[in-house]
């Protein structure tokens, strides 16, 4: 049986993505450039300075606060620069430049074994010393997933093989190409925190995959595959509880509350290379796509810059209007393309100026498509009105802060209105005010 | 290079409003078609006048506001059509002008434009033409065979006249220009359900709603169905996306509502024809509705939270 | 040159109420009998007069009692004067007009509740010597009576083809019956309002560009 | 099935907004938002119906015996007007809850021609006790459908770009207007 | 006869009515404090809430209550917190009149731009996205948030970058409060001489950013012969009680970013 959850959109590019089957091709070029914010929580700091030699997997950079997990060198080479760089966000970060001297001398890495015969208390350090974080896009530190706080209990570990964002084919290709691991990783999860069941759920849109991830599941202990109707966001967290669980996360709480864990099909491969292997995240896989010449999936390095990679799929085929982390409904645009990709980076698409090109906004005809798609069954027109006029509190009691910020709504919007845009505005300034009010 | 930057999605629908207002267009285009065949050169000129005028009064009134110009929406040439084909083939032109003007200017302009009106403008002045003219809006005639020549006065199967039910569906009997070829009504509601431009709940329940009340109350709820404009009601007046609920319960209660109040209107009212007044009064109950009955939000409690 | 001051100033308080403050057009006052009775231009008329009166009248008593009724039960006593006009005016109509008693029917003892009438003790007579909330009673009555016969004059034109039942229109104009039902009075006298605001707007821009 | 008829007469076929114009002042000013609007009702519908049993009173038993039914306007409106008064001071003590959420508008029904004019219309319609007191509480029922109708218009048309002549009383008396023209639908029901 | 009963009839039902109302009013007397009403006259009305308040309304309750100051209206100014403290019977202390100035002067062709931002006209949004537009983060995004919130009209956008009018600004704040990047501060309206900008990146960084950076070379500083500027965190800042408005530090200024109004 497909499952699947309420409202949603079918963006037009969402079936024909071109880099489909292609297989994974390592790229390394020969700078990196690691930032040291990768992750939610406080930046990491760096302990090397210019001019140290650092080995692949040396730690560069230190742990801070509770959320915090360590960076590792993804070449080995001569630390050339340590400064802070413009980035995505509002704030520049922390950045380690790394020149390769592709000798790929790794550091001692410390291999646990066998996922299943695994001491379970051994897995949540091990996953925490490999820095991996959430691999899908939020990038949430994994260890403190599978960490439940006093009276949770995580009964099922729900991995996130939807893909369900355009262009992205490198959760696809990983399922196809690295099923096993996955499936390790899944039981390694599974395992650290006693977890009852593990469901991979995947798209009905990738049956190679689904095949391929069943016959992996295959003698495995409590892992099941769930195939999901094709949809976005049908990988987005919430969502995915609610079609293969049933379950709704309440308002402000973490799926933990309602006792699952969810993990990118990415992240899972990443935990087991950290316990089977102790290899710390140093690599994935990214689709380059849109408008450059050779489209491919290509396993890169954590920090190679995005021009190198570009010019590695043969250049831009098209004047680039923006060029974006991640798929078309949640990217995010880069200013400019010395930006070094990261942990999170799933994909790396090219827009052309004319796909790029400014949509003028028209004024609201009340059609309700925002409120039929939205999945969280808000009233995105309503809000907008408010939000527009800066009137938080009405913001704030239609249920903004519940946004997931999934775009559905301005994506099916007829006006073109920005109401994603204007919800990520309200949501910013609620959360300002809630932080000033407690501040005082 | 410098590179473009905005907040996500960086892509977007294909559907617009434009194409939305020419989508509804292509879909009346069965019902006009079939107003031409049974009522003659009259319907085409009640169309035209119609269509044109409301045209140029948004145009004229965007100009005189100091607006900017969005006729190219083709909002207007809706409204228009709308108006056309649920009056009579006998209205006369400057008649068909002043509804037109009423729609546009009054119900739509004046609250601000496309979006903004809480009523439906083609069905606000088909009740302005209805209550002023009543002689003239209720002067129906047979149908002809193209190219109609004769006009003979006849009553509609509401007002009395008599009609078979094959005559009901195909829309050989009296009426409106659009509203009498039940066919053509579905195949434009077809049209419209694949192009996604409406969903089917509305309609589909103010059918079920009307059929099931005119049972009750001892009518034929297979004529109460087919006659009159109720099916051109459900499938273009009561989905108006402006003026019709936006969340699903009060979109079911909107068109439950419109499907009962008519036949109400119909048996105990003093109009023969109830589905203009039932769709204007749920428009007005529309923001209530909307308001009473929210959607309920992901990872909150059913029960309606204190505010 | 007092006296040139005093009649310029009283000169002022009546052309106030015909056109800067005009109870139906500025301030938006008693709408119930300016929607009800302006079917008709000659209804509009009487009933402006009629309120005209219960205005010139109550605002000189008031006037004239300003001083002896006390602050706390000011307003119901106001109320009775008016309502004292009132029964005189409805006893006048019925002996002397009574197809105009007729179709004003029930808005003629509303008078009484019509806010100008109060609004005016209130804001004027109950401050202003006798003379003076005499000239307001009477150019405030003389506002609404035009403003009244106005919207009565226009609603009957458009509505039958009539002003003050003389035939206006052609014989072949249809009148638009609307016009003179319960929603046509909402729509003409909201539609006249608005015409006027932009009217104003646009002379205060011009004012304000200058 | 007459007081049924009855009912339906007074809240929809004969509504007091949008067929006989009572109660215009309150319904264009306190329709701003719903929550207000149904507040305004409640109280009118509170008042109308007690005031409608307390002119019958003063009617029956003391203008009609002394033949004084020329003195109807001021008797009537006396009785409102103590009536409104004694309501408000009652409210203020008893319940300050329904006080704060009534109470700024009970001054204002003093003057809403709607009382009155019930008042009024149930001598001249000659109804008995039981259809006087029905007549004003169906009466203010209809006058609070319509009034928290036009709030929910009105709290829509918050949004709306209304070009800056229609702003306030014009667009309010259009909207008015045209839901008096949906009200038409309702005629010949009773 | 009939006046005689007219007469009786009324004057029994009005002495009934009387009766039963002062009866009431005795009763059921309830205390209002007038004064709210008075306070919430002397207000700007402008519902700004800079005062911390919901609204005026609710400011004027607290200060009847005691729990906000009487100066605490921006927008009614000192003759407002006067009149208010005349109510309340307090003397109030009311300094110079503040006004909001935008300390960037980055407008376009000056400022370096990193990217075209092409979305949601917002500030708060921009800023979030890759550093906002302009290559300097201390920098006025010129979307127009502060703009939306000016309840006075008083704040234009002028190539890019906000401009406040003096004379309609009340110093209410709710500017300072929109902007992301905090680049609108409140000054005494005497200040005249301002250094437009606060830049805290290294000098090579902020030359490279804008031309009109200010760099925190200290010139300025050393031209100053009243000591009344100070070199802080890369860029200066003139200390109003110090300066004399004289303007000798905007003419030495290598970077044009002290402005004399």
């Amino acid at each position: 049986m497909k499952v699947s959850f309420r409202g949603g959109v079918h963006p037009a590019h969402h079936s024909k993505r071109p880099t489909q089957h292609l297989p994974v091709e390592a790229f390394v070029s020969d700078t990196v450039r690691i930032i040291m914010s990768m992750h939610i929580g406080a930046p990491s700091t760096p302990c090397v300075k210019k001019g140290d030699l650092v080995k692949v997997g040396q730690v560069i950079g230190e742990p801070v606060g509770a959320l915090g997990i360590p960076v590792h060198a993804s070449v080995s080479g001569e630390v050339i620069a340590v400064e802070k760089i413009p980035y995505l966000g509002a704030q520049p970060v922390e950045c380690v430049t790394i020149r390769n001297d592709f000798a790929d001398t790794w550091v001692e890495l410390n291999p646990l074994g066998n996922v299943e015969s695994v001491d379970p208390a051994l897995i949540v350090p091990a996953i925490k010393n490999a820095g991996i974080c959430g691999m899908g896009g939020a990038s949430f530190p994994t260890h403190i997933k599978l960490s439940p706080r006093e009276g949770q209990q995580c009964e099922t570990i729900l991995v996130n093989g939807a893909e369900c964002e355009t262009h992205l084919t490198a959760d696809h290709r990983l399922m196809l190409e690295n099923s096993d691991r996955i499936v390790d990783g899944v039981r390694a999860a599974m395992r650290a925190v006693n977890a009852k069941e593990g469901i991979i759920a995947i798209e009905d849109n990738k049956p190679d995959a689904i095949k391929a991830m069943i016959k992996a599941c295959h003698g495995r202990e409590n892992v099941r595959v769930q195939v999901m109707r094709t949809k976005y966001p049908q990988g987005g967290e919430k969502q995915l509880i609610e079609a293969c669980t049933g379950k709704q996360v309440p308002s402000g709480k973490l799926p933990l509350d309602v006792g699952v864990v969810v993990l990118n099909v990415g992240t899972c491969a990443a935990i087991a290379d950290a316990v089977i292997d102790g290899k710390p995240l140093i690599e994935r896989i990214t689709t380059v796509t849109g408008g450059v010449r050779n489209p491919a999936n290509l396993l890169l390095r954590i920090g190679t810059i995005t021009e190198d990679v570009i010019g590695h799929c043969g250049g831009f085929a098209v004047t680039p209007g923006k060029v974006c982390f991640g798929g078309a409904m949640t990217g995010l645009c880069l200013p400019n393309i010395s930006i070094p990709m990261a942990k999170s980076t799933n994909g790396i698409v090219v827009y052309s100026e004319e796909e790029a090109a400014s949509v003028e906004e028209d004024a609201c005809i009340r059609c309700g498509k925002c409120v039929s798609v939205c999945p969280i069954g808000l009233n995105p027109f309503e809000i907008k009105l408010a939000a527009d006029k800066d009137d938080m509190e009405k913001a704030k009691s239609l249920n903004v802060m519940d946004c997931v910020l999934c775009g559905c709504c301005s994506f099916e919007c007829p006006a073109r209105r920005w109401l994603t845009a204007s919800f990520k505005m309200a949501k910013q300034k609620i959360a300002a005010q809630a932080k000033a009010k407690g501040g005082k | 290079m410098s590179l473009i930057t905005s907040t996500a999605p960086h892509i977007r629908s294909r559907l617009n409003t434009q194409k939305i207002m020419l989508n509804v267009i292509i879909s009346l285009l069965p019902c006009a078609l079939a107003g031409i065949f049974y009522f003659g050169y009259r319907a085409a000129i009640v169309m035209a006048v119609a269509m044109v005028s409301a045209v140029a009064a948004e145009f004229i009134w965007q100009k005189l506001a100091k607006k900017p110009v969005k006729v190219n929406d083709c909002s207007a040439a809706v409204t228009g059509l709308l108006l056309a084909l649920c009056i009579t083939p006998t209205a006369p032109w400057w008649m068909v002008m002043i509804g037109s003007v009423f729609a546009i200017i009054i119900v739509k302009q004046l609250f601000g434009g496309i979006g903004d009106n809480f009523l439906n403008p083609a069905l606000a002045a088909r009740a302005v033409l209805l209550a002023s003219w009543p002689a003239r809006m209720t002067a129906h005639i047979a149908v002809t065979t193209f190219p109609g020549v004769d006009v003979v006065a006849s009553a509609t199967p509401l007002a009395g006249g008599e009609a078979s039910m094959l005559q009901l569906l195909f829309g050989q009997v009296p009426g409106a220009i659009g509203e009498t070829c039940k066919i053509a009504i579905l195949i434009g509601f077809v049209y419209l359900l694949i192009t996604k431009t409406i969903t089917f709940e509305v309609p589909v329940v103010t059918m079920l709603s009307a059929f099931v009340l005119s049972w009750a109350l001892g009518m034929n709820p297979v004529t109460t169905v087919l006659s009159g404009g109720l099916l051109f009601g459900a499938v273009y007046m009561a989905t108006d996306y402006t003026t019709s609920p936006m969340n699903r319960w009060p979109r079911v209660i909107y068109a439950a509502g419109i499907g009962c109040m008519t036949v109400l209107i119909r048996k105990f009212g003093a109009y023969p024809e109830g589905v203009t007044y039932a769709i204007l009064l749920m428009n007005i109950l529309t923001p209530l509705l909307d308001r009473m009955l929210p959607n309920r939000v992901y990872g909150h409690s059913r029960k309606k939270e204190a505010k | 040159m007092q006296e040139g001051n005093r009649i310029s100033n009283l000169k002022k308080v009546f052309t106030n109420g015909i056109l800067n403050e005009n109870p139906t057009f500025r301030l938006v006052l008693g709408t119930c009998p300016t929607l009800a009775v302006t079917t008709s231009a000659i209804n509009g008329l009487g009933m402006g007069l009629a309120a005209t009166f219960v205005l010139l009248c109550s605002n000189i008593v008031i006037s004239m009692l300003r001083k002896f009724i006390p602050d706390k039960v000011r307003i119901p006593a106001f109320i009775v004067i008016i309502a004292t006009f009132v029964t005189v005016v409805q006893l006048l109509l019925q002996a002397y007009i009574p197809s105009l008693y007729d179709s004003l029917g029930l808005f003629i003892p509303l008078i009484v509740v019509n806010c100008i009438i109060l609004a005016r003790a209130e804001a004027f007579a109950s401050k202003n010597p006798v003379v003076a909330s005499g000239v307001d009673g009477l150019g405030m009555g003389l506002g609404f009576t035009l403003a009244l016969t106005l919207i009565g004059a226009i609603r009957e034109l458009i509505g039958s083809g009539t002003i003050f039942n003389m035939q206006v229109m052609g014989a072949g104009y249809e009148p638009m019956l609307i016009i003179v039902m319960a929603s046509g009075g909402f729509l003409s006298y909201g539609l006249l309002l608005g015409i006027i605001n932009a009217l104003t707007n646009r002379k205060q821009q011009q004012k304000e560009a200058e | 099935m007459n007081i049924f008829l009855f009912m339906i007469s007074c809240i929809l076929t004969n509504n007091f907004i949008f067929s006989k114009f009572l109660g215009c002042c309150p319904f264009l000013g306190v329709s701003s938002k719903v929550s207000t609007a149904a507040s305004m009702g409640l109280a009118v519908t509170f008042v109308m119906t007690i005031a409608s049993f307390f002119a019958y009173m003063v009617d029956q038993w003391l203008l009609v015996p002394f033949g004084l039914d020329y003195m109807r306007t001021i008797a009537f409106i006396l009785v409102i007007a103590a009536l409104v008064q004694f309501v408000e001071m009652f409210l203020k003590k008893s319940s300050p809850g329904i006080y704060s959420a009534l109470g700024i508008y009970l001054p204002l029904i003093t003057t809403n021609c709607a009382v009155l004019g019930v008042a009024t219309l149930n001598v001249t319609a000659e109804y008995n006790m039981l259809y006087s007191v029905m007549n004003g509480f169906f009466s203010a029922l209809g006058f609070m459908l319509a009034i928290v109708l036009m709030a929910g218009v009105r709290e829509r048309l918050e949004s709306s770009k209304i070009p800056q002549c229609m702003k306030g009383f014009p667009i309010s008396l259009v909207t008015a207007g045209l839901m008096a023209m949906a009200f038409m639908g309702f005629s010949g029901m009773v | 006869m009939t006046i005689l009963y007219a007469a009786l009839c009324l004057g029994a039902l009005g002495l009934v009515f009387g009766l039963v109302l002062t009866f009431a009013s005795k009763k059921f007397h309830v205390e209002v404090d007038e004064r709210v009403e008075q306070v919430k006259a002397c207000t700007g009305q402008a519902n700004c809430g800079a005062c911390g308040y919901a609204g005026c309304e609710a400011f004027a309750q607290a200060v009847v209550e005691g729990k906000a100051k009487p100066n605490g209206c921006a927008p009614a100014g000192a003759e407002g917190a006067r009149k208010i403290g005349e109510i309340m019977g307090v003397a109030v202390e009311t300094g110079e009149r503040n006004v909001a100035r935008v300390l960037c002067n980055g407008v376009k062709g000056v400022a370096k731009e990193t990217s075209r931002y092409d979305g949601y006209r917002s500030c708060v949004v921009a800023a979030d996205i890759a550093g906002g537009p302009k290559a300097c983060r201390f920098s006025c995004i010129g979307l127009g948030d502060c703009m939306d919130h000016c309840a006075f009209n008083a704040i234009s956008m002028v190539d890019g970058v906000a401009h406040i009018n003096a004379d309609l600004c009340t110093a209410c704040g709710a500017c300072v409060n929109a902007c992301p990047r905090s680049v609108i501060k409140l000054m005494p309206i005497s200040q005249k001489v301002i250094v437009r900008c606060r830049n805290s990146d290294m000098a090579r960084v902020a030359r490279e950013s804008c031309m009109r950076a200010c760099i925190g070379c200290g010139r300025c500083k050393k031209e100053c012969k009243y000591d009344a500027i100070v070199v802080e965190n890369g860029f200066a800042r003139i200390d109003p009680e110090k300066c004399t408005r004289c303007g000798e530090c905007a003419k030495v200024c290598p970077c044009n970013c002290i402005t004399v109004e």
